[in-house]
């Protein structure tokens, strides 16, 4: 089994675990990080797969470059919202919104 | 959540995994040959190093797009972060840490450079640069040497902006060639430095801006 | 874009701008307003003059165009599309001048206006629709305005019969739009022609097309009021006088009855229609509605409901007329569809007379009125004496074509059903003008507005155009033989779908 | 090897991103006037591209001139032009309505302090998902148009606000991980991203990593177009935002995924996606019973228009079970996706002005409107005809092409949920209008309300309507070629 395989394979299970994570977890400071963690798998999947068979392929490399700006922002701006959240509602998790207004 | 919704999601989650990973054994080689297709070009390119050939070159308006999610995430915590007047009193850093601050700052800034600079033929770039220079300016705030920032001045959103915006001009120049991007080869070096000096700026700034709306309201030293 | 194609357009667009100019206006202009509203009303009748002389000639008008590819809107004004129009156009000026007596200083006139100009619309529409698609958007259009009239006074009572209304026309709109487009899907893009369009389709089509009949009688049955769909029709009677009057009594239950005749006529064709022996199940249920209408009638204190339940038994004449197999019956039907209408208007605008001038609303209530307002009750007389049929009126010329029709079709039991139905007219009608023109009137009327001139009865603009109506009923009845007459323009219509020389 | 005439693709990108840019230097509240300029001229090239489809065909234009697959390609079919246009013609009035509406904000600076340039960057994102042929370039554009999203929910909102985006933001970045992962498996299995080369490798057979990334794919996109079971995220989000903000998500920015979808579940999963389709029709009806039974339940105005949201993005999937054959599903989705956006674009702005008329979110408090607003209220009213499908209305020509698609192929199944659900959302169209044609209690007063912001209500409610007299053009246009 090739490195690359082996990174693809944890990378999958990395984004189950987030997943799972994010939807079971109710603080949402664990839900950002569970967030972190599926971003991450999918990120390994890209590298690994691809490179599965050892040689060296730039194009994920780059995409996951992006991928990982991407999710450094988004976790920002989750973190900048869970502080507000908690300044104005004293909050840490989602309220179970009533199915009407 | 009710136990049992817990106990059927871990269920299904743990059966997905395992088709995952399933699916992934014994798969063919790919039938596109990139990488090959990459060194090909790699010439006309720009620059030396592949990654930074396909993030500012191949698929350099993947790149333009990713700035501007960065420039997104600040004007969303801008939104939020607005001063409410809520300040919490702080204690003045130890000295200790200002004067290492002080001292590891400008060593920050170097590397920044050195990483801007060796992107164009080893792993590196505006991005790692960008990143360096963003924790030393998080550094100085955990000194207390710089305060927290509250409203944005013109100077900070100039700095914020300015990267984003010079790759945009010479994205929308290099229409002139036909396409978008279109780097002609003989300047395309010389416009991938601009593009990646002024980025390596703007993500700086915006790195540290990330942490720097974030953190608490502080009576400054 | 010709003439020809050019002339259908204008008789829309003769109700349909004003109204719009007319949504636009300021609540007090009401000089402008009623300018518009007879200027428009008056270009229609024009209009209609014109395609009435250009029909008889042998003309052809029609205009297509095109929504989705494949899919057009169509418009053509042929004999049975201009009975209709005629009536409607004729009605509508008189309800106009009735209105604007009617409305006179009360709130919001500009809406009303817009909306009634966009009804007449509508009906327009739906008399000139050349195809089964462009009858059901008209036909769905009728239901939005007429809603914005029937709620217009706002009150709570208004909004409830504006919603019974709206449940019951909009879920037959659900029913006819199924109906018109699995018939699309079937046939592709069709057009009403005499004779009907279902040659194409062989034998093993015959339950699915008995399925879409269902469908598409029932969407229309709604508007026609056919029992038991015919709920929302009392209830609409919260709405204004002018309302009831034009569009309960005519345009909306008209349009109704309307597209059921283009259905059986010129989309199965009549001899088709009959060899699925669909046409003997809905003259049962018009011959139910006949009697259960008149039935229900008996027992209305409230004289608007009363005519309201009149009105559904009559209308069920021209159905069970339609589903007469032969030319007599549907002669019967179509003449009927306009002797009715200028008798029910007749009854609605004296209704209305009664409860503005006196505020008397119940039957009860009615006692000695012959003496206060003479005209509009010698107006409401012939009226009603025309739904009984008796001679001399309007409506004997239908009974004796239904009849006539009846026996064509053996359809013994048919006549019958007149019969009984004459009958129960007559005990229904008979003691209001008993109760009018013998009885002493109460000391004091619920509700008497004393007007400027204490000798004139009423407002003229309310009086005027009952008389003219009542003295319509009569003439129709009296010169029903002469040339332009409904009758003779039935007979016209009868001749081509019959395919006869 | 530049092109004779002129390329509008790259433009309608590069010029939001750049009024973006520019209206964020120029600082907190400012960049309306620019932004505006930025919207007509995108127009102008929206409609330039949709001549030059109708004259010359589908357009692709190779990013950087290496072209699929080392580069990345823009592609401009008829699907896409459509979409182009619809967005840029709904984005310009409602921006034009936010300029006023800002203007006289009770609230303060704080909700709008950075509204324009999170607007121009959610159109340019918009504008590039609809352009883009290369399956990660999408996930950029999603990742964008998420957070542009989040942003302008967020923007200077209290607690419950602050809550609903953080909720959004959850949903959509789980549900761009799970498209980023598809992507990922399809990179691994055929060594590409490029649209154009994947499609033709994509078969029956395909390794089942391949089904994994469509399903991945497609369950992302749900998510992010709020189809039942992932609508839960929509109603406070669309109901809890300032109104302009409302307007924008509920018109435009569910209909980028879902275009997405289409175009993978017809292009590039067309081999695997056909026996599934039975599956997001069926969603599509559960989200159209229970989004109207909401609505129809709903208090607050706000939150009665944003669950007729999750019901009408039903109606947008009941089409699948009837793509395959036929192009009259395509045309039906389309026709029901724009006529949708134009009517919620017209409620959300007409409701907005009744808001501020009343001092109060509430269905209740809207009895004598229709005498004080009659303008509003008409556009309430043409809007909700759409919404019914009632004829003369593009929502009405949505119906008929489902109704067409659906008896062609003897499903009548879709067809008549169409109906039903025109039923239900008269229900609770309905219960507005009556509420608003009671007459007034003598208590109530209305405040003055700018009329700009009437008339920008009506003239988007007119639009709705019109689309249904005449569908030709569009539908010719929707026919150049391409991938779909």
């Amino acid at each position: 089994m090739s490195p690359g395989l082996i990174y693809a394979l944890a990378g999958a299970l990395l984004f189950v675990l987030g997943a799972t994570g994010v939807i079971v977890l109710a603080n949402l400071l664990r839900k950002i990080l569970a967030f972190n963690l599926l971003g991450s798998g999918a990120f390994l999947v890209l590298v690994g797969l691809a490179q599965r068979d050892g040689g060296t392929d730039p194009l994920p490399q780059a995409m996951v470059l992006t991928g990982i700006v991407v999710a450094v922002a988004a976790t920002a701006l989750a973190l900048a919202l869970l502080r507000r959240l908690h300044r104005l509602t004293g909050q840490t998790r989602l309220p179970d919104e009533k199915e009407h207004g | 959540m009710s136990a049992f919704a817990r106990f059927a999601t871990v269920l299904l989650a743990a059966l997905f995994a395992t088709t995952l990973v399933a699916a992934m054994f014994n798969l063919g080689a790919p039938t596109v040959d990139l990488p090959g297709a990459v060194a090909a070009q790699l010439t006309h390119s720009g620059v030396a190093h592949p990654v930074a050939a396909v993030l500012l070159n191949f698929r350099g308006y993947d790149t333009l797009l990713e700035v501007a999610v960065l420039l997104l995430a600040l004007l969303g915590i801008l939104g939020v972060s607005h001063d409410d007047g809520v300040t919490t009193p702080t204690p003045p850093g130890e000295p200790v840490l200002q004067a290492l601050a002080r001292m590891a700052v400008p060593f920050m800034i170097l590397t920044a450079g050195y990483l801007l600079w060796v992107g164009a033929h080893r792993p590196g770039g505006a991005f790692q640069a960008g990143v360096v220079l963003a924790a030393a300016v998080v550094l100085l705030n955990l000194a207390r040497v710089l305060p927290a920032w509250t409203r944005p001045g013109l100077l900070l959103r100039l700095g914020w902006v300015s990267g984003f915006l010079i790759f945009l001009a010479v994205a929308a120049a290099l229409i002139s060639q036909g396409h978008l991007l279109q780097y002609p080869p003989a300047w395309a070096g010389a416009l991938i430095l601009l593009i990646e000096v002024g980025l390596t700026i703007s993500i700086g700034l915006i790195m540290s801006g990330l942490f720097l709306l974030l953190t608490e309201r502080q009576t400054s030293p | 874009m010709t003439l020809n194609q050019a002339l259908p357009l204008a008789v829309l667009a003769s109700s349909l701008l004003p109204g719009l100019i007319i949504f636009m206006l300021a609540e007090q202009r009401v000089g402008m307003r009623t300018t518009l509203n007879l200027l428009g009303a008056i270009t229609k009748l024009i209009l209609v003059g014109v395609l009435l002389a250009g029909v008889h000639a042998g003309e052809s008008y029609g205009f297509r165009y095109a929504v989705l590819p494949g899919l057009d809107l169509v418009f053509k004004a042929d004999a049975l599309a201009l009975l209709f129009i005629t009536l409607s156009a004729v009605l509508w000026l008189l309800t106009t001048v009735y209105a604007i007596g009617y409305l006179e200083g009360s709130p919001q006139r500009s809406r009303f206006f817009g909306f009634f100009s966009l009804c007449v619309t509508a009906t327009m529409g739906i008399a000139m629709a050349g195809n089964l698609f462009t009858f059901f958007i008209f036909y769905e259009l009728l239901t939005l305005s007429t809603y914005a009239l029937v709620v217009h006074r706002g009150t709570p009572a208004a909004i409830r019969g504006g919603t019974v209304y709206l449940g019951y026309t909009l879920a037959g709109g659900a029913l006819l739009l199924a109906g018109v487009a699995w018939l699309h899907s079937l046939l592709g893009q069709v057009e009403f022609t005499h004779g009907g369009v279902m040659a194409a389709l062989g034998p093993e089509y015959a339950p699915q097309l008995r399925m879409i009949f269902l469908l598409l009688i029932a969407g229309v049955g709604v508007k026609a009021a056919l029992v038991p769909l015919h709920g929302w029709l009392p209830q609409a009677m919260v709405a204004p006088a002018p309302v009831s009057a034009l569009l309960h009594a005519v345009a909306v239950v008209k349009a109704g009855v309307f597209g059921m005749a283009r259905i059986i006529y010129e989309v199965y064709g009549v001899e088709f229609a009959q060899s699925l022996d669909l046409l003997t199940p809905l003259a049962l249920v018009a011959a139910i509605t006949i009697l259960w209408g008149s039935l229900r009638a008996l027992t209305q204190d409230d004289l608007k409901r009363r005519l309201a339940y009149s009105t559904i038994s009559q209308v069920a004449y021209i159905v069970l007329g339609l589903a007469l197999f032969g030319p007599l019956g549907m002669i019967g039907a179509l003449v009927h569809l306009v002797h009715q209408g200028i008798m029910k208007i007749t009854l609605f605008f004296c209704a209305g007379n009664y409860a503005e001038t006196l505020g008397t609303h119940k039957v009860s209530e009615m006692n000695g009125v012959g003496r206060r307002m003479p005209a509009t009750t010698l107006a409401f007389s012939v009226a009603a004496l025309g739904m009984m049929g008796a001679p001399f009126t309007a409506g004997a010329i239908s009974k004796v074509w239904l009849s006539d029709g009846a026996q064509a079709a053996d359809m013994g039991w048919a006549i019958w059903v007149l019969t009984a139905s004459a009958l129960l007219n007559a005990v229904y009608f008979l003691p209001i003008l008993y109760r009018a023109w013998f009885r002493r009137a109460a000391l004091a009327w619920p509700d008497e507005k004393i007007l400027a001139l204490g000798r004139r009865e009423t407002d003229w603009l309310l009086l005027l155009p009952p008389v003219i109506t009542a003295a319509t009923v009569l003439a129709a009845g009296i010169y029903a033989d002469s040339k332009w007459s409904p009758l003779y323009w039935a007979q016209l219509i009868a001749q081509s779908e019959y395919l006869l020389p | 090897m530049a092109d004779v005439r002129f390329d509008p693709l790259p433009w309608l990108i590069l010029l939001p991103l750049a009024w973006a840019g520019l209206s964020f230097l120029l600082g907190p509240g400012r960049g309306a006037r620019l932004a505006l300029a930025g919207l007509s001229v995108q127009l102008a090239l929206a409609l330039l591209l949709a001549a030059q489809l109708l004259s010359g065909g589908a357009q692709i234009h190779a990013v950087g001139g290496w072209g699929a697959p080392l580069g990345i390609d823009l592609l401009a079919d008829g699907l896409a032009a459509v979409m182009l246009l619809f967005t840029q013609a709904v984005a310009l009035p409602l921006a034009a309505y936010a300029r006023v509406y800002f203007a006289d904000d009770p609230h303060g600076r704080a909700t709008h302090a950075y509204f324009w340039p999170l607007l121009g960057f959610l159109l340019a994102a918009m504008n590039a998902l609809y352009l883009s042929a290369d399956v990660f370039n999408l996930y950029v554009t999603l990742e964008l148009i998420g957070l542009a999203a989040v942003g302008l929910v967020a923007a200077g909102g209290g607690g419950s606000q602050v809550a609903a985006a953080l909720r959004y933001l959850l949903v959509s970045l789980v549900a761009s991980g799970a498209y980023l992962l598809g992507v990922a498996l399809l990179y691994g299995v055929y060594g590409t991203v490029s649209i154009a080369t994947l499609t033709p490798l994509i078969s029956a057979q395909a390794p089942l990593a391949v089904g994994l990334a469509a399903a991945l794919m497609a369950v992302a996109l749900m998510a992010k177009t709020a189809l039942f079971p992932f609508h839960f995220w929509l109603p406070p989000a669309h109901g809890g935002a300032p109104v302009p903000v409302s307007a924008l998500l509920s018109a435009l920015v569910v209909k980028a995924s879902f275009y997405l979808m289409l175009r993978l579940w017809l292009g590039l999963f067309a081999p695997l996606s056909v026996p599934l389709a039975w599956l997001p029709g069926l969603l599509g009806v559960a989200a159209i019973v229970w989004g109207s039974i909401q609505a129809i339940r709903a208090r607050r105005l706000k939150m009665l228009v944003a669950w007729s949201t999750v019901a009408q993005m039903g109606y947008l999937f009941l089409i699948f079970p009837l793509l395959a054959p036929h192009g009259v599903a395509l045309q039906a989705g389309v026709m029901q996706a724009l006529s949708h956006g134009l009517a919620k674009a017209a409620m959300f702005t007409s409701v907005g002005v009744l808001l501020r008329a009343t001092q109060r979110d509430s269905v209740d408090a809207l009895a004598g409107a229709a005498a004080r607003l009659p303008i509003t209220l008409f556009a309430f009213a043409l809007a909700g005809m759409t919404l019914m499908g009632l004829p003369p209305s593009g929502g009405f020509l949505a119906k008929w092409l489902l109704l067409e698609a659906g008896l062609r192929q003897g499903q009548w199944v879709w067809p008549v949920a169409g109906i039903i659900g025109g039923l239900l959302a008269a229900v609770y169209v309905f219960r507005v209008l009556r509420q608003a044609l009671l007459l007034a209690p003598p208590s109530s007063q209305f405040h003055p309300v700018p009329r700009s912001l009437e008339w920008i209500a009506f003239g988007l409610a007119g639009a709705s309507v019109l689309l249904g007299l005449r569908g030709v053009e569009i539908m010719a246009l929707l026919a150049v070629g391409g991938r779909s």
